[in-house]
Parts: structure tokens; C-alpha cells; sequence
């Protein structure tokens, strides 16, 4: 087991995939995606219950390098202050296998 | 004005049961339609006008007066986001008036069919061109209200902002995208066509309106409670400007001399505020106005206000001018 | 007892896809319906049901024996809690004591359809005033398992439960509240409000039940092995009850002299247990009761007693008793 | 061959639709099916499909040449897996080749209907064992497929892999099992059941064909774009294989003295290759053959050759042979 | 980027309004909710397949400052009690934006 | 509150029973299940939309005993090397109820 960078972030269902291509293009190549996520933060309750389907949230876990984390962390950080969103990061062992 | 006709409105099954899901939610009830179900019923739903407009405009001919009243239902949407705009940037950061004002620029599909059934329970005729008009209003208050927040302000508009992406936000948005592609394939297969998908889109239409409005009284009343905290002004702007610009619907139909029917869809159109395609629209390109304003004005307030009270009174006063000239 | 009944009862669409349901689950086939699919079948028959009740009793006059027969409903529904509570308290603590009382005391109305079904299938009449009666069954033994509880065990009841809450989880509660709410909109809207639904909610009804139906066999096959675990005296209990209930219904509707269709829904109502409305009430103000005793007890086993064995037995009795009378 | 064949096919709302969403994808629209939607659109085609041919052949009397065709396509489905392996194993890995090879040996149940409507549209007649023919092929390709995997390289298959393991996969699967189910169940009950569900699963049939192919022309797309990066080798054998298993269909419809009708649906099974039943049966069974090399040939291939080219192909030759000799 | 807690609390569905409600009432303003999670536990599968709604989980996932994390967890605490569940709590680091 | 090892797996939508059957047999009791989840990595994007199901991920977090960790990740590696997916483990506190 090697260690590793756990980075998860909540961001608006539409503005997914925008952020799904910055961290590709920082070179991250894995990532899961948990959709139909509900929330509230500074922008209010978002129930994810609407028809245009503007009020859920998309969880993005990604584990990336230690060394590659502050680089992924600058490609969010822009989309997060226009979109709202938040942002964590952790330590955590990766299964090599 | 004629009360009996409110009370007919209110009391069909559609406007009941989005009556039964706000009385749910403001009980506490723990009634709740599951998203992706949500999200289906209204795919479902622009799939069948789509397919049924389709339909209706290949039966149609092509006349003049029709192409006026189409392009005079582009041009009101185009236009009216630009009062709008100015109106709500008295008291809104830019970035929120352009999306609202794109909002009420566009239609509501679901409100549209509402007054399609109210016409047909009172066996008043219409024209099939109607629907396409309804397609086309999308667009142009989309691009208006694009254009707006990027003149007024330039960082309100996402980066990746081109003319290209302009067209993309306002064609291939995946409500209009649907709605325009049904109504072609509809065109284009004709009798036919509506032959084989009838019995899935036509006979059951009314029954799942019913559910969706269901789920659309449940969201409406909860969008109601959150509009609530930001000031009463916006709710009075969602009912002043249906009822502003639904007479203005009325008045463009009296000078092209359209029927009545007609004219309380072209009212109906024009008065409505967008709740699917321009808020999914607007939240891609206009990421800085607040998605808690502008959806439950459309939502929450227009509305319900456009189903219940509107129709019938847009009506009432259709008949009231028809007759005296 | 005629083994013709059960076997065409057997024969069924509906029977056999819970059937196939059922074997799905025992052969591990990964054979699965969306959670959220489910539910929304679920909301569509209490929708559909409701409004079909909801017309047949803008069809029929309120009689005095109309009356009794749901004063008589809601009493058992009140009535059949308190025994079972005694009964099942010998056992068990007083919080799942109580819940399963619950749940006995309540409807299945799936199983209502069932026999529903069965009736239409041989041509027996019923009368329009029984789904009424099914709606009135669900909240008296909500009501009366939560006093039970509370009684017995103070800190076996939530904390937040006040009278307006009990009042609250038995008529809010999203099933209960869907139906009842159909109920009243197919009421208001008569024969205008039921021919524009009719084509959503009548026609593929049928066929809809197939489907819930094959993923209630994949549910209640789970629930039977899980049940297994506990012990067969709750399994001899579900039996029992939904027997000697149904004998009760039956008894009842011979005291009213009501017709042999009649008694049959009496006997369904009153043999059945609620997997929907009760248990999710139960979750919310009992949830120091065990929910994997009370829900594979009315699902996994008296669910498929009754539409499988019970309803052509209820009935070959009622066809006995009716003859020598 | 007759152009206008392919422009009437293509001119369908089923294949528009299919289009529709393939220029979604291509135009990067957002348009999305939730999934569990599609899942459901799924399990509905199945259901629908086995439930009607169920009826069919409870009407249908069993001569000798209906059980030749049977068997005859359940030796085909065995069969090209084993020729298909061999030529795929030249430039691919053994688990890769036994899938792909496993995927061509069975069917595709919505080029079958997309074939029946086909011929619904032309008025041409063809036999009710047809669906049998269908449900009858999806199993012996996964077993060929297996053993073959097995065969060739032990360390393929999963490890629990037995002969009782074997019969499940290819029997409890899923898609197969609801299909087989639906198809007992209708030929149990036959015109009473098929009365009763037909309002579900007939008229809306073509409806709910629509609204699924809209969304397989939207993974068919994106699936086409993966594939590209593999190299083109696999795109030709994606339409290669289409054809020359469809002439060989046609060849063995000639030689059994078929109609028209059933050859055209013959050719289409044997030219089909499955995206629901095998790819879910390979997945668990073959797990180190790459899902998206079978997955995509068929899906983005395969499929949208055989609906919008394949078909009138296939009938402008048989109209050909048939009329020649 | 700040060090917050991270605190996830997997709970019955049926309950997770009332889990919701106690944390707002401890100030807590922001928080992500997972729905139709299944699991297994001290009281059996739960397989979030009945027609009742009532044999599935939530899983909500909270930021909070270190701070406020105690309350949080004795917010909680008597909700666990009664409905079973689980509650994790891990050290993160916040992305301010 | 306990420490307490936080397993998150990444696995085919496919496969999970077999994960699950894995991690019971050493005896895990207690796991949560998170369905329908997409995401990319090694074998390609996963955005499950196919109507087979196949090309769906779920993921399955674990709370476990430190000493009880190592087998479980011994259980899991096999399955990891033959379908993919990824394992995370990481610290965390159990809230004891
Ligand atoms: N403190 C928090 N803990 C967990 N989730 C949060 C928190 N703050 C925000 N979120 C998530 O991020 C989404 C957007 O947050 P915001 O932009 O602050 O409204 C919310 O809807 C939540 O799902
Ligand atoms: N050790 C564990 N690891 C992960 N999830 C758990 C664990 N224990 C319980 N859970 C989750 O919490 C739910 C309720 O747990 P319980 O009250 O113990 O039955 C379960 O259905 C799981 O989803
Ligand atoms: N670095 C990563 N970070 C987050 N999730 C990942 C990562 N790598 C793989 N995954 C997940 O594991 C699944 C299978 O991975 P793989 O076997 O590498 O294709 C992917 O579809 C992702 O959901
Ligand atoms: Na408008
Ligand atoms: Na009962
Ligand atoms: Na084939």
C-alpha cells in the first residue's frame, strides 16, 4: 500500500463535467463520481428535485499522487469560487494491486 | 369576468393534483417523487408535444398569417427580456437580471398544454402551428439573456463563452433539443408515424400530466417557502410581469386577428416564465446569478399563477374583446 | 372448496409474474427492478386505485348500509390491533408487539386489487364504496399501534410524538396521503375528470401490476429467508391472521348482508396486513420496533398467502355460506 | 435493391429517434435518460416481447418445420461463436475473442423488433414461434462462449465457474430470464391473460421503442467514439460479421422452405449480436475480457448497421431469392 | 487550506430528516447528503428495495471546524441510539474559495 | 470514540456480490453500499448507461477494526486484480453508540 492524496468534491450537477475535463487535464486519468447528491452550503438547500435539474450536486472522489495534489487543487479552486462547492482533501493508503 | 370559469379550471384533475402536492408540502407530508422519475415524466412529456405539434404542423398549411404569429412569438421573447432586464437591474446584480429576464423571455411547456386542455374541455379550436411556436420561444430570450449579462457585466458569463456556444446553450440544451427534435420527427412521419406512437403519447398524456404536475405542486411550494426570505418584491414581479405580458400576447393577437384560441395560446406563451430549458440554460452560462431567484419566481410563483388563475382570466378577457370588435 | 378456483386464480398474469419473481430470488438470478422504478409503481397504483375509487363512489348514493360498511371497516382496522397486540406481547417486546398489531390491522391494497381482479375475472359485482373502505383502514391501526406503544412503553415511542403528530403520520403519510388524496380528485371530477385520466390509469393497469408484482415476488422471497432466521412462530402468525381476520370479514359482512363480491373485499381488507403505509409509519414513531419482523411478516408471507390461497378460499366459503343462508 | 426500402426504414420514428440521439452525442448536447430509466425501458421491451410472443405461440400449432427452425437457430447461436473465436483469436487475447464471439452468437431482441415493425409496416405475414426462435438463442452462445474462454485459457473464466454455474449464467440471467418468464407466462394464459395485460404492453409498445432507442442512439454514439481508439480491425467484423451471419440466416431460411417474413427475421437473429443478455453474462464469467471491446462492437455497430441498413437489405435479397426459385 | 473535520454519518432514510434537523439546530449550515444507500449492520441487511421506502440508508457527509465537532457528535448520539446507524469522523483539509 | 480503519472500494457494479461475499467471509458485519456510481481509471470511463448494466461502478465503504484490516484488503486484492477498481484505506473514529 502506497500513500496517497483523497480528494473529494461536491460541486453543482451541471458544472460536473467542466470540472471533470480541468482535473483530466492536469493529467488525472481516475476518478468516481457519485450522482444525485443533495445538500445545503453558503448558496441554500440544494434538494435535487427540480425538472431542470439545476438543483443537485455530483460528488467527485479522486486519489491522486501527493505530488500532483496542489496542481489538481489550483484546476478546482476556480471552478469552486464561481460555482460555490466545497473541497476536501485527506491522507489516505492506496491498494496497489 | 366569468368565475364559473376559474372554478372549472381548478376543478380538473390536473390543477387538483398540483394542489394536492403543495397542500404535501406545506402538511409536511413525506410524499416525494423520486428525481430520475421526475426527470423522465418531463422528458415524457416534451417527447409527446413535440411528437403531437409535429403532427399537427403537417396537417397545416403554410399560410401567411401563420408565419407572422411564429415570428412574432420569437420576437416577444427576444424583446421582452430587454424591459426586464432594465427593470430587475434597478434593484438585482446584473448577472441575476439577465437570467431572469431570459426566464420570462421563454415559455413554459407545461403551462402551454394546461391551456391546450383547457381550450379542448371547452371545445374552442386552435391552430396547430401553436406548438412550433412554443419550440421557437426557447431560443431567443436564452441568447438575449446571454448577451445582456455579457454587455453589462463581463464576468458574470462562464469564460468558455463563444457565439458558437451561444448557439449550443440555446439549440442544444436537452429540453429544446428534444422538443424541436420530436416535432421534426413528428413532421416528417406524419400520419403515419402518429399512428404507431399515438397510443404512448396521446391517450396517456393526461394521466401522467397529472402526476407530474403532482410532483410540480410538491416542488413549487418548497421553492415558495425559500422565495420567501429574499423579499416579496420578486414575487410580485413573477405575477405582475404573467399578467403584463400575457396582455400583451392578447393585443399583438387582436392585430394579426388570430382566433380566440389562438390568442389564449399565443397569451399563454407570452406570459410564461421557463422552469426547464432557460434555468439549465442559464446555470451553464450565466454561473454567477443565483439559480435561487430565478427558478422559484418561474416555479413557484408564475407558475401556479398562469394554471389556476391565468387561463381563465386570459381568457375571460379574450372573449370580452373578440366580442365587442 | 373448489381447486378449480385456486388454480385459475393461479393462472393469472399477475400471480404468476410474482411467481417468477419469487423464483428469481431462490435460483439467484440477479435479475433486480430500480429502487426508484419501484417506487414509482407503487405511487401509480395508489394513484390509479384512488381515482378509480374516487369515481365509483361519485356513482353510488350513500345508503345506510354503505355507511355501516365502513364504520364497520374502520372498526376493525381498530379492533384487530388490540387482540393481536396481546397476542404478540407473550413473545415479543412491546414496541414489535405493537408494530406488527399495527400492520395487521391495516390493508394491503394490492391484495385488494387482487381480489378485484378476481371478482372482474368470474363477474361478480362489488360495490364502489369498498376502495373507500380500504382508504378508511389504513389509519385507524396507525393510530391505535402508536397509543399501544406508548402505553405499554413510554420510551418505545419518538420523542417528538405529540397528539397533532399521530394525527399527522396516519393521514400524511405519503401513501395513505396519495390515496386518499386520488380518492377526493376522482370524487370532485366525476365522469369528465375520470375520462381524461382513464386512459393512463385504467387500461395498462393490469399490466402494470404484473410488474410490481414480479418485483414483490423478488421482495418477499428475500424477506421469507431473512424471516426464517427469527423463528417459524411468526411465520404460523402471519397465517393465522390473515385466516381468522378474513373469517371475521366475512362473518361481518353476513351480519350486513352485503353480496357475496362485497364480502369477499371485506374479508381481503380485513385478512390483509399493510406493507407500505403502516410499516413506513411504524419506522417514524416506533422505531424502537424491529422492522425486519413486521415487514417479512406482512410481505413475505401474508402477501402472497392471500393472493395465492386466500382469496379463491375466502371465497369458496363465502360462496358456501351464502348458499346455505 | 430497392433505395426506397432503406429511406422508408430510416424514415420510421424508432430510427429517427435512434438518430436523434446520436446527433446528441455527436453535438455534445446534454439530453440524458436517467439510468434507471433505462433499465426500466429495458426490462418493459423484454417483458412486452416475451409476453407477446408467449400469446403467439399459444396460437401457433407445432409442426415439424416451426421445430426445425427452433432448433436450427439454437445450432446457429452454438455455432458462430466457434468460427467467429477462431478468426478473432488471430489479433486478440482468448478472453476477448470468446466474448466478442459469444456476443455474435446470440441476438439483439430490438433488431428483432425493429424487424417486426419492418414488416408490420409492409403487411407481411411471419410466424408467431419467431420470438421462441429469439429467446431460445441467447443461451447456447454464452455457453459456447465460455468453454471456449475455459478451453483455450484457463485462467479467463471466473474461478467459481462449474457446469451448474454454467447453466445459471446463461438461464438466470437477467434479460434472459424475464424474457423466457414473460414468454411461459403469456403461453400459459394465454388470450385471457393477453387480454388483460395487452392495454400495457401492445399499444404503447412502439412508444416506449422510441424513447429507448433515443437513448441507445445516445450511448451507441459515445461507445462508437471509445471504440475508434481500438482501431478499425473490429469496426469492419462489427459489420462483416452482420452480414455474412444474416446471408447465412437467409441461406438456411431458403433451405427450410420458409416465408419471407420468417426469413427476414431469421436473418436478423442470426445477424444480430446481443448487448443486454451476453455482455452481462461475459462480464461475470469471462471477467478478464474487456468490456468495452464487446460492448461497443455490438452496441455502436452492429446495431445501428443491422436497424438502419441491415433490415431492408437483408428483405430487398430474400425478395430477390425468393422470387427467383 | 484549512484542517476542518469530516464526519460521516450513515443513517436509516426514513430518519435522516430528523439527523438533519439536529445538526441545524447545533449551527451546523452545510452538509451533503447521499440517498438509496444500502448496507448492513448490528440489524441485518438493508437492501433499500421495499415498496414502504423504509429499508434504506442516507449517507451525509459533514465539513465541520474542529471546534464544533463534539456537539455535532452528541447531536447525534441519541438519533444512533434509537435508529442504528454508524458515525465516522477523520481529519481533512478544506479548500477555502 | 474509537480509531478505526476506513475502507472505501471502487468496484464493478458486476462484481459486488462477490465483494460482498468476500468480506463476509472474514467476517465483516458492517458495510455500506453506494450504487449507480461512475467514474474512469485504467480500464477506460465508466458512465453507466448501458442497458446491460455493465458499465456502472458501486462503491463499498467498510469501517473495521485495525487488526482486522489486513485481511480484509488480503480478501479484496484478488478481485481488484482481476475486474480493477481501487481501494482506499484511511483513518478514522468510530463514534460508539
Ligand atoms: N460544510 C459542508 N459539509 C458538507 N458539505 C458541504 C458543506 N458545505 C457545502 N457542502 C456541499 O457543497 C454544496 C454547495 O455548497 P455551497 O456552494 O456552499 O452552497 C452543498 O449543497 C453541499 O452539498
Ligand atoms: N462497520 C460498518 N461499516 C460500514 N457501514 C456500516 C458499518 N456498520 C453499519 N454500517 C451502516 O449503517 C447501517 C445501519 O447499521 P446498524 O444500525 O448497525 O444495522 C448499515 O445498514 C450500514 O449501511
Ligand atoms: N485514482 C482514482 N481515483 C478515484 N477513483 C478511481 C481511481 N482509479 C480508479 N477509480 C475508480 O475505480 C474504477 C475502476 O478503475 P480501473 O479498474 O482503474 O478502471 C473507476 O471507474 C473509478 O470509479
Ligand atoms: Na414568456
Ligand atoms: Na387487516
Ligand atoms: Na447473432
Amino acid at each position: 500500500m502506497t500513500p496517497i492524496k483523497r480528494m473529494e468534491i461536491v460541486i453543482d450537477a451541471t458544472h460536473t463535467p467542466d470540472l471533470i475535463d480541468a482535473i483530466r487535464a492536469q493529467g488525472v486519468a481516475g476518478y468516481t463520481v457519485f450522482r444525485d447528491v443533495q445538500g445545503a452550503g453558503d448558496r441554500g438547500v440544494r434538494r435535487n428535485d427540480d425538472p431542470a435539474g439545476i438543483s443537485g450536486n455530483c460528488c467527485v472522489l479522486i486519489a491522486c499522487e501527493p505530488g500532483e495534489m496542489m496542481k489538481v487543487v489550483e484546476a478546482v479552486r476556480p471552478l469552486l469560487e464561481t460555482h460555490g462547492g466545497m473541497c476536501l482533501v485527506s491522507d489516505a493508503q492506496w491498494l496497489k494491486h | 369576468m366569468n368565475p364559473q370559469l376559474i372554478l372549472d379550471n381548478v376543478l380538473s384533475p390536473p390543477i387538483l393534483f398540483f394542489m394536492l402536492g403543495a397542500m404535501a408540502t406545506l402538511l409536511r407530508s413525506d410524499l416525494e417523487i423520486p428525481a430520475s422519475i421526475a426527470r423522465f415524466l418531463s422528458l415524457y412529456l416534451l417527447f409527446a408535444i413535440g411528437l403531437h405539434g409535429g403532427h399537427e404542423l403537417s396537417h397545416s398549411t403554410l399560410t401567411s398569417q401563420t408565419v407572422l404569429v411564429l415570428l412574432v412569438a420569437m420576437g416577444t421573447s427576444a424583446i421582452i427580456p430587454l424591459w426586464s432586464f432594465f427593470i430587475l437591474k434597478i434593484r438585482l446584480p446584473v448577472a441575476d437580471a439577465a437570467a431572469i429576464a431570459a426566464t420570462y423571455g421563454s415559455v413554459s411547456a407545461v403551462t402551454f398544454i394546461t391551456a391546450v386542455s383547457f381550450l379542448n374541455a371547452m371545445d374552442i379550436s386552435f391552430g396547430g402551428h401553436m406548438v412550433a411556436a412554443m419550440a421557437l420561444m426557447e431560443s431567443p430570450a436564452i441568447v438575449v439573456g446571454i448577451l445582456l449579462a455579457r454587455t453589462f457585466d463581463k464576468r458574470s458569463t462562464s469564460d468558455r463563452l463563444s457565439l458558437k456556444e451561444l448557439g449550443r446553450e440555446s439549440v442544444l440544451n436537452s429540453a429544446v433539443f428534444l422538443l424541436l427534435g420530436s416535432l421534426v420527427i413528428g413532421l416528417l412521419t406524419g400520419d403515419d408515424g402518429w399512428d404507431t406512437v399515438k397510443p404512448f403519447v396521446h391517450a396517456p398524456f393526461k394521466g401522467v400530466l397529472c402526476l407530474f404536475l403532482l410532483d410540480m405542486g410538491l416542488i413549487a411550494a418548497k421553492r415558495l417557502r425559500d422565495l420567501r426570505s429574499t423579499g416579496v418584491t420578486l414575487i410580485v414581479f413573477a405575477i405582475v410581469a404573467a399578467v403584463v405580458h400575457a396582455m400583451l400576447g392578447i393585443g399583438v393577437a387582436r392585430l394579426l386577428g388570430t382566433s380566440p384560441g389562438d390568442a389564449l395560446l399565443l397569451a399563454v406563451l407570452v406570459g410564461s416564465a421557463s422552469y426547464i430549458a432557460v434555468p439549465a440554460a442559464m446555470r451553464l452560462s450565466i454561473p454567477q446569478a443565483n439559480p435561487s431567484l430565478y427558478l422559484p419566481m418561474s416555479l413557484g410563483v408564475t407558475f401556479p399563477f398562469n394554471i389556476i388563475v391565468g387561463i381563465p382570466l386570459y381568457y375571460a378577457i379574450i372573449q370580452a374583446v373578440w366580442k365587442t370588435t
